[in-house]
C-alpha cells in the first residue's frame, strides 16, 4: 500500500528492536473484552484510479456542475474565484502544517492570519478579528456566549427572527445548556427587525441581527445600535454574505460591539455547505474575551519582526475548563483563503464585484416584478430578495429546473408564515442570458 | 555529528499585504457587466467605502503566499513527530476527490433528489464510521474535534434532562486534552479531575471512589494521551454506568487501534473521532476539521440534526428528531473534509486501517525503545501510538525540553509536542505515525541522540536554537502583554 | 544598505532518489488485475529485469521533490531580469485551460471530426499570430524556438532548391543567439558573421558588401539581442531581397514590439516566436517552448506539413503540400503550450498585448537610465526590452560581471544574463519584462547600485558569493573534464 | 489588466526617468514603414471566467473525456498518472525557472534532471542520457545526425520502414539539407524488420530499428545489433513506448550504441500530441557528441555535492555553428514529470504494471482472434498489435464509436501494402468490459 512504507523486512526488524514476535503482539495488553471481534465493514481498498471513478459516479448523481445555475444562496454563494487563490494556499507547506504551534518554522501561517485578521477587521469596519471559528452559526452563537461573558451578570440575548434560521438552530444548541433566555425578535412588514420591544426584556445582555439578513435585506444598523444600546445591551451583528460590505457600510461603522458571520464567500467552494469560515471581530477593549485563536505581532530574540499565537491564557489548552471557548482545531486554511481572496480584490474589486452583484440581482429583481412577481419586503436588498408569485411558481421552477436553472427558495420550509415566498439569489457568476431565461419562464 | 535534513539557504523576506500595492491595481478578473449599472439607486446612509484593502496585480499575491510557505513545514517538507495530533500523510489524491466539480460545487439546500451523490457520501462514512469504533449511529456534524465533544455533552445533558435528572459534575483525568475539560463547562458541567496511576493510567478505584448520582460521568481518552491504553476500561465504564452515568471517549487517538479495539464493548456511549488525524485530512495550519461523534444505540436519538437515512435506495435528510440536542453547523458540517476522510478510506480499506494502526503502534514504541536510554521515560511499558520523554536528565545541565525542542528545528524536524500532558513535567510527546519509514526514523533518533550528547557538553547552542530560521525564539511574553492582532 | 528579498532560512537536504527506497515499496496504486495473467507466456530470450529503479512509497516521493523545489528560484519566487529571455508572469490559468479534460487527454490521431476543438484552437492560434506579426502564414509546429530557425532554413533551402539555385552562405550578425549560426550549419549552411555597427546595430552597408547570389540571405534578430531595434531593417532586407536572398527573422524579442512592428512591412520572409516567452507560458526549469513560424505568401507552401485549415465551418488537418519540407515533430507540435499561449491571447486581448510591449520597454528603459551612472552602459541609446551594461568600470576593482551576478542572487534576485552577446565584453543583460512593478524595479536598482558600492568597497564579498545558497560557486571545470552524468 | 501591475501614476513617474512624454515615444526611433498599422486582430480580452467557458466549449468539441476509450496508441499512448506527479512538478519553483544557467539558484531542477537521466539510462541499459530532446521523432533524426558525426566519412544511414511513420518523415525532413542517403529497410511477415540487405549498402554509418516497433512488433534487437555491428555500423534503436522496458529487455542489453524515444507514457498528458519528451541515450565513450543538453555531478567550492549543465562546448551558445544539435531549450519539465513517474513506479510497479499491458493486451488480441480477426504479423508483441478482419471491421467501429470507444486505427493511412489492418493499443487504464465490448461488436 502505497501510504504504507514498511517492508517486511523493516517490520522485523523493527519488532527485534521493540522485543515482540509479530504486529499483533504490540496489542497483548488490550484485554480480551475490548477487542474488535471479525473484521470491519468497510469499503475498499482502491486503487486511485478506481477511486476516481468512484467520485465521477457519485458527482454525477449532484445536481450540480458548471453548466448549472443554481440562484439560490441562503447562506451558501456561488462567486467566482480566481485560480491562484486555489493553486496558492494548496501549496503543501500551508496545507500540511499543523495548527503554528513552534512560530519559527510556522511564519508562512502566522503573517497569513495576521493578515486575514487585519483585512477582516478592515472589512468589518471592527478594531480586532480572531483566526476563524467553525462557521457563522456557531461564530453567532459564541459572540453570544461571549456577549454573555461581557455582560456578566445578565442572562438574556434576543436575536431576529431574520437571522438564517439555521444560524439560530445553532444558537439555541449552544445556549441549550446554561440556564440563558433566549428571545426572538420579530420581523416587521419591511423585512427589517423590530426592536420596539427592547426597552421591556429585562436583563438583556446583548441583541443580534443579521445584515444582509436572511431575506436578503440590508437592516438599518446604525438606529438599530442605538437602540439597542440604550438599553445598555451589546450590539451583535452577523451576515452570511461578506460581499455585501464591499457596497454597504460596516457593522463596525454602525456601531456594533460584536460582529461575526460566514466567509465562505470569499474563495471557498459551496461544497455542500462546508468547510466554510467563521469570521468573528470585536472591539479592542473586549479582545481578552474573545473565543478562538488569535495571532499577535511581536520581535524575536535579534529584534526581528515575527507573528506568534498570542492570548492563549483564554484557550482550552491552558485555562481548561475557564477557557473562553473549547475551540482547538478551527478552519486555519479557510481564514488564509479568504485572507488571499481578498487581497486578490483588493479595494478596488471588492467594490467592482459588489456593485456587479447588486446589479444582476437587481435585473432579475425588476424583471420578474415586472413579470408580475410581488416583493414580500420592500426594504433595500444586496443580492439576494423575496418575491411571491401570483400564480403557482412551483410549475415554472420545474421548467427551470429541466432547463438547468434552479429558480429560488421557497420559504415555507423555514418560516410557515411565508410559504410560497421565494428566497432569490444572484451573483457576478450568473450571466443575464439566465436571467432572462428565468423572467421569461417565471409567469408563463 | 548525525545530521538531519535541516539546513541554511536562501529564503525570501515579504513584507504585510498592505506594505505592498497600489490603488488601482486588482488580481481579480472582473466578470462582463452584463446588466445596467444599478447601485447609484442606493440610500447614501446605508452605502459604505470599500474597505481599506490594499490593491495588488496577480504576480504580487503569488509573489506573496509563495514566498510565506517558504517560511513554513508541512508534513511534505518532513518528519511532524507532533504527539496527539497524527500527523501522518495527507494523499493528494484526496484533495482532488474533494475538489471534483459536482461534489466542489454542490449547494447544501437542494432539494434531497438534487444531492444524493453528496448524500450518498455523507450515509456511507457514517456507515463506515460506526463500523471502524463498534459504534451504533453517527453524527458527522461537527466540525472539528472539540464541537463533537460539546455534542456529546449535550447528548448527556438532554439524556438526562429527558430521564428527569439533574447531574452536573463530570469526571475528567488530569491527561485529558484541554478541550475536555472545556467543552463540559460550555454544558455548565464542573470537571472534576481524576489523577491518573503513577502507571499512566486510570485506576478504576479512583474513578469509584468520585462517580456518585450527580455526577453525569466520564470523559476518556482511550489510548490516552500519554499513549498508553485504559487498561481498566471495561471496569471503569462499567462503575460509571452502574451509578446510571454515561462514558465519554475522546477518540481523537483512534490511529492506535483501528480494527483492534471496539469501542462500544469497551462500554464508551459516545465518542468523537478527529478525521483530520486518524483519516488524514490535512490540518491546514490549524483547521478545518471534522469531529464525528459516534454513539450507541439508546443515546442516537440525542445526536445532532440534521442525519442521513435511506429509504428505497434514496438518501434523504431526516430532520425529525424530537429528543436531538438540535443543530450544531450551518448545514452538515465540514463537508469538503469529510469527502476526504471517506476518499482515504475507500483507499485503505478494513486491511490497510488495521495494518496503518499496527505500525504507527511499532513506530511508537521503536522511538520508545530507541531513545529510552537517552531521555527519561515518562512510563515504562510499552505504548501505543505515541511515546512520552521529558527532560529529566538534562535538567541537570540546564537544557529544557523547549531547548531540545528548538534544536530540532535546526535540524529539519517538527519538534514533538511538549510540556504536555502536564502530569509529565518536561514532556516531549512523540507520535511518528505510520507514514514515517525506518530509514527516517533512525535518522530521527541518531539526531536526537547527538542533540542530547551535545546538550551534556555544551548546552548554549541548544538554548540559542534555533538558528536557521527566519526568525529566532520569539517573545510571547511582549506579544500577550500588550496585544498586536492587527495591522 | 539596500537589501532585497534574499535571506537565510531553513531548508531541507535530500538525497538522490536511490540513495532512498526499499525493494517492495511503491508510490503508484496498481490498477486491478482484471483479466488474466498472460506475461509468462514470453519468450526468455525477450524478456528483461526490471531496470534498476529504487522503489519509494508515495510520502517519499512527495518529500523528495517538495524540498527539491525549494533549491530552485522561479518567477513565482521573485524578479528574473533574464535578458534575452522575457521571465513575465506565467497566469496560473492558463495551465489550469491546458489542463482541461477534454483538451489534455485528446488522442493527435483521431479523425478530424473527433478533434474539432483542439483543431480549432490550432486554427485560431495560426491567425493569431499571423495578426501579431503581420505575416501571411503559420506553422505551430516546431517545438522550441530553435526548431523554428532549422524549419525556416529549411524552407530557405527548399525554395531555392525549387527555384534551381545553389546558395549556401548565410549572413549573421555577431550579436545573433548561438542557435542561428547552429540552425543554419544543420542545413548545410556556411554563416558569414556580420559585425555589428559600433551603435549596436548593423550597417546596410556592411550586408550589401557581404550579400551576393551565393548567398541564402541573412538572419536578423528584431529587436536584437543587444536591446535594440535594427533602425536600417528596411534597407537591410531591400539589399538582400534585390539578390534574391531570403530573410529570416528571429522574433525571440517579440515582447519589445507587439502591436507595435509590421514585420512583413520590414521584409523578413520567415520568423519564428518564442511563445515561451512573449506569450508567457512557463519555461519549466528547460522547456518545453514552441517555436511557431510565421512565413510570407511566396513561402507558405515550404511550411511544415500538416497545417490546420477550415471548410464549410469545420476545421481539418492538411497534409497535401508538396513543396513542403515536411514533418518537424511526430504530431503537431508542443500542443499544451500552444493552448497556454492562445489562453494568453485571449487573456490580454489585442489591446493589452500592446500595452505589455509598452510597458516592457519602458520598464527596461527605466532600469537603464536608473544605472547608467554606476554601470558602464554598452550603447548609450534608448532601449528596447532589455538593456545592455558591461563591468568595464568594475574591473577596477577586481569585481567581475560573474561576481556581481552571484552577489545578486544572496539578495534573492536571479541575475541578468551575464556575458552574452559576445560583442560586449562582460556584458550583463537586464529585462524586466513588463510585469515587474515600479516598487520591485526601485528596489532592485537601490540594491544593484548598493552592491556596486559594496564592490568598490570590498570586493571580497562579492568575489564569495553567493553566501546564503545550498551550494555555493560549482566547479564547472571538473564537470567538463570528468563528466558524471548518471549516478 | 491583472498580469499588467503599472498603474497611470507610475507610468508617469517612470517616463520622467527615461525622458518621455507618452509612452508611444519610447518607440520614436522606429522607423515609419516597419511600423503596424491598424490594430492586430486577435479575440479578447476575456475575464478568467468567460476563458474557462471558451475552454469548456472547445473540450466539449472534442472526443475525449474520461468516459471514453481509445484503443489506439500509435504514438501516444493512455497511462494512469499518479495524482502526486502533477502536483509536485507543477509547483511554481521548477515548472516557472528557466533553464539553470545559474546553477546556486537552481539545484533544484538540476538534481531532478540528474536523476531524471540516470533513471533513463537505467531504463534502456544505456551508460549516459542527456536532458532531454523535443520528442521521439526528432530524437532519432538527432540520433542519426549523431551516428553520421560519430562515423565521420561515412554518409547513408538505413532505417526500418516499421518504424513510425511520423518519425521517419521528421528524418526525412531532417537530413534532407545535408547530402545523405537514407535508405528504408523492408518489414518481414513476420512485422520485423529485414535486415538481409545491409551487406549490399555501403558508406553506411547507421541502422536504426524501432522497439517495439510501431506494429507493436518486438523486434529481435540481439541479433539485429550483431548483423548491424558486423558491416560496422552503428546500432541505433528507438521507441514510442517506454513502458515496453518494464517487461522486454532494453536495447543496451542488446547492444544498441544509441538509443532514443518517446517518454510521454511517463505522466505526460496526451495533449494531442505534444508536449511529450525525447528520451535520448548512449554509451559512455559516444558522450562528448550528443546534441542537446546535459546535467553532471560536481562540487562547490566547500566540496559539497552539486549540479551543473555540463559539456556545454557542444553546444550552441559556445560552438555556434559548429554545435553538435541546435537545441536550445528542450522539454525540461517533461523530464522532471518522466523522473518523478519512474520514481513512483519504481523497480516493482513499473514491472506490474508492464506485465498489466502485456496482459490486457493479449486479452483482447486473443479474444478478437477468437471472434474471427487475424493477426497480420505472428511475432511477440507489448501492449499493441494489427489485426485484419474478415468482413468490413468500419462497421462495428462506428458502432464502437457510438458506444464510446474507438476500436484501433486503420493502417492504409500509413502503409498503402496495409490497407484494411487495424492497429489496437490496450493499456493499463482499459477495463475488461471495454475489451469484452470491443471483442462483442467485432465481428457482429
Ligand atoms: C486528545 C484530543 N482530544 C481532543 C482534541 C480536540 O480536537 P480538535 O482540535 O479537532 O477540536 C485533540 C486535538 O488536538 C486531541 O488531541
Ligand atoms: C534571441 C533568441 N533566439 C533564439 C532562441 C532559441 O529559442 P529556444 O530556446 O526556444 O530554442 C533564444 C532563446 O533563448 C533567443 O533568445
Amino acid at each position: 500500500m502505497r501510504y504504507l512504507p514498511h517492508t517486511d523486512t523493516e517490520i522485523a526488524e523493527m519488532l527485534a528492536v521493540t522485543g515482540h514476535d509479530q504486529l499483533d503482539d504490540l496489542f497483548a495488553h488490550i484485554p480480551d473484552d475490548c477487542r474488535y471481534r471479525g473484521e470491519m465493514s468497510l469499503a475498499g481498498p482502491l486503487s486511485e484510479w478506481s477511486l476516481t471513478d468512484r467520485f465521477q459516479e457519485l458527482a454525477a448523481k449532484n445536481y450540480s456542475s458548471s453548466a448549472k445555475a443554481v440562484l439560490i444562496g441562503a447562506g451558501s454563494y456561488s462567486h467566482h474565484t480566481p485560480e491562484i487563490v486555489s493553486s496558492l494556499i494548496s501549496r503543501s507547506e500551508f496545507l500540511t502544517a499543523y495548527t503554528p504551534y513552534q512560530p519559527e518554522m510556522s511564519q508562512g501561517t502566522l503573517q497569513g492570519i495576521f493578515e486575514y485578521q487585519t483585512l477582516t477587521a478592515r472589512l468589518l469596519g471592527m478594531e480586532v478579528a480572531n483566526a476563524s471559528m467553525y462557521d457563522g452559526a456557531s461564530a453567532l452563537a459564541e459572540a453570544l456566549l461571549m456577549a454573555l461573558r461581557i455582560a456578566r451578570k445578565k442572562n438574556t440575548v434576543a436575536i431576529s427572527a431574520a437571522i438564517h434560521p439555521h444560524y439560530r438552530e445553532v444558537v439555541r444548541t449552544y445556549l441549550q445548556a446554561e440556564s440563558f433566555t433566549l428571545i426572538e425578535l420579530p420581523v416587521k412588514e419591511d423585512g427589517r427587525t423590530d426592536l420596539s420591544s427592547l426597552q421591556n426584556i429585562d436583563d438583556l445582555a446583548a441583541v443580534a441581527l443579521q445584515s444582509p439578513n436572511f431575506f436578503g435585506v440590508i437592516e438599518d444598523l446604525e438606529k438599530a445600535g442605538q437602540a439597542i444600546h440604550s438599553v445598555a445591551a451589546l450590539f451583535v451583528t452577523c451576515f452570511s454574505e461578506p460581499f455585501a460590505y464591499g457596497l454597504f457600510r460596516s457593522p463596525g461603522d454602525n456601531g456594533a460591539d460584536i460582529v461575526c458571520g460566514e466567509g465562505q464567500s470569499f474563495g471557498m467552494a459551496q461544497s455542500f455547505g462546508g468547510p466554510g469560515l467563521g469570521m468573528f471581530a470585536c472591539k479592542a477593549k473586549h479582545q481578552r474575551t474573545l473565543p478562538g485563536r488569535l495571532v499577535g505581532e511581536t520581535v524575536d530574540i535579534e529584534g526581528s519582526r515575527g507573528y506568534v499565537l498570542t492570548l492563549s491564557t483564554r484557550e482550552q489548552h491552558i485555562r481548561r475548563e475557564k477557557a473562553t471557548s473549547n475551540i482547538c482545531s478551527n478552519q486555519g486554511i479557510c481564514a488564509l483563503t479568504a485572507a488571499a481572496y481578498m487581497a486578490s480584490l483588493g479595494a478596488t474589486g471588492l467594490r467592482s464585484v459588489a456593485r456587479l452583484n447588486y446589479d444582476k440581482a437587481a435585473y432579475l429583481r425588476n424583471g420578474l416584478i415586472e413579470a408580475g412577481g410581488k416583493l414580500l419586503f420592500n426594504s433595500p436588498t444586496f443580492n439576494e430578495f423575496v418575491l411571491c408569485f401570483p400564480d403557482d411558481f412551483e410549475v415554472s421552477r420545474e421548467r427551470l429546473l429541466k432547463k438547468g436553472i434552479v429558480a429560488g427558495i421557497e420559504l415555507g420550509r423555514f418560516y410557515k408564515e411565508y410559504k410560497n415566498a421565494y428566497l432569490f439569489c444572484v451573483t457576478e457568476t450568473t450571466a443575464r442570458v439566465v436571467l432572462d431565461t428565468v423572467i421569461g419562464e417565471a409567469c408563463k | 555529528m548525525t545530521t538531519g535534513p535541516g539546513r541554511s539557504g536562501l529564503i525570501m523576506e515579504e513584507p504585510l499585504l498592505w506594505e505592498k500595492g497600489q490603488p488601482g491595481r486588482t488580481a481579480f478578473s472582473l466578470p462582463d457587466q452584463d446588466v445596467p449599472e444599478r447601485s447609484k439607486e442606493i440610500d447614501a446612509n446605508l452605502l459604505g467605502e470599500a474597505p481599506d484593502f490594499p490593491d495588488l496585480s496577480e504576480i504580487d499575491v503569488v509573489r506573496h503566499y509563495t514566498r510565506l510557505s517558504g517560511w513554513n513545514f508541512g508534513i511534505d517538507t518532513g518528519m511532524y513527530p507532533l504527539g496527539s495530533c497524527t500527523m501522518k500523510y495527507n494523499p493528494k489524491i484526496n484533495e482532488k476527490m474533494a475538489a471534483t466539480p459536482g461534489i466542489a460545487s454542490s449547494h447544501p439546500l437542494l432539494d434531497d433528489e438534487l444531492s444524493q451523490g453528496s448524500l450518498q457520501i455523507l450515509f456511507e462514512l457514517q456507515s463506515f464510521l460506526a463500523s471502524l469504533t463498534g459504534m451504533d449511529a453517527v453524527s458527522l456534524q461537527p466540525a472539528a474535534g472539540a464541537q463533537g465533544e460539546l455534542a456529546g455533552m449535550l447528548a448527556f445533558a438532554a439524556y438526562f434532562r429527558k430521564n428527569g435528572e439533574q447531574r452536573n459534575k463530570i469526571l475528567i483525568p488530569d491527561t485529558a486534552h484541554g478541550t475536555n475539560p472545556s467543552s463540559a463547562a460550555l454544558c455548565g458541567f464542573k470537571p472534576v479531575q481524576i489523577q491518573s496511576g503513577t502507571d499512566g493510567i486510570i485506576d478504576p478505584q479512583v474513578v469509584a471512589e468520585l462517580m456518585d448520582e450527580n455526577t453525569v460521568g466520564i470523559m476518556l481518552t482511550n489510548p490516552n494521551t500519554l499513549g498508553l491504553f485504559e487498561e481498566s476500561i471495561r471496569e471503569i465504564t462499567a462503575i460509571v454506568h452502574e451509578k446510571g452515568g454515561l462514558v465519554y471517549g475522546d477518540g481523537a487517538n483512534m490511529n492506535a487501534v483501528m480494527g483492534i479495539v471496539d469501542f462500544k464493548r469497551c462500554g464508551i456511549d459516545i465518542m468523537h473521532l478527529n478525521l483530520h488525524k486518524t483519516f488524514s485530512t490535512p490540518h491546514g495550519g490549524g483547521g478545518p476539521g471534522a469531529g464525528p461523534i459516534c454513539a450507541v444505540e439508546k443515546l442516537r436519538g440525542f445526536l445532532p440534526t440534521p442525519h442521513v437515512t435511506r429509504k428505497d435506495g434514496a438518501y434523504y435528510l431526516e430532520y425529525n428528531c424530537p429528543e436531538s440536542i438540535g443543530r450544531l453547523h450551518a448545514f452538515f458540517g465540514n463537508f469538503g473534509v469529510l469527502v476526504k476522510a471517506y476518499s482515504y478510506i475507500l483507499s485503505m480499506g478494513a486491511k490497510n486501517l488495521k495494518k496503518a494502526s499496527q505500525l504507527a503502534v511499532l513506530n511508537a514504541n521503536y522511538v520508545r525503545e530507541s531513545l529510552r536510554n537517552d531521555l527519561y521515560l515518562a512510563y515504562d511499558k510499552p505504548c501505543m501510538h505515541e511515546c512520552v520523554f521529558s527532560d529529566k536528565w538534562q535538567q541537570e545541565y540546564q537544557v529544557s525540553t523547549l531547548d531540545m525542542a528548538k534544536g530540532l528545528i535546526d535540524h529539519g524536524y517538527h519538534p514533538p509536542t511538549i510540556y504536555f500532558p502536564l502530569v509529565v513535567p518536561g514532556a516531549i510527546m512523540i507520535e511518528p505515525t505510520e507514514t514515517e519509514n525506518k530509514d527516517d526514523l533512525d535518522q530521527f533518533i541518531a539526531v536526537f541522540k547527538d542533540l542530547i550528547r551535545e546538550a551534556k557538553e555544551d548546552g548554549e547552542r541548544l538554548r540559542q536554537a534555533p538558528l536557521r530560521t527566519k526568525v529566532r525564539r520569539l517573545d510571547e511574553t511582549q506579544a500577550a502583554r500588550k496585544p498586536c492582532l492587527t495591522g
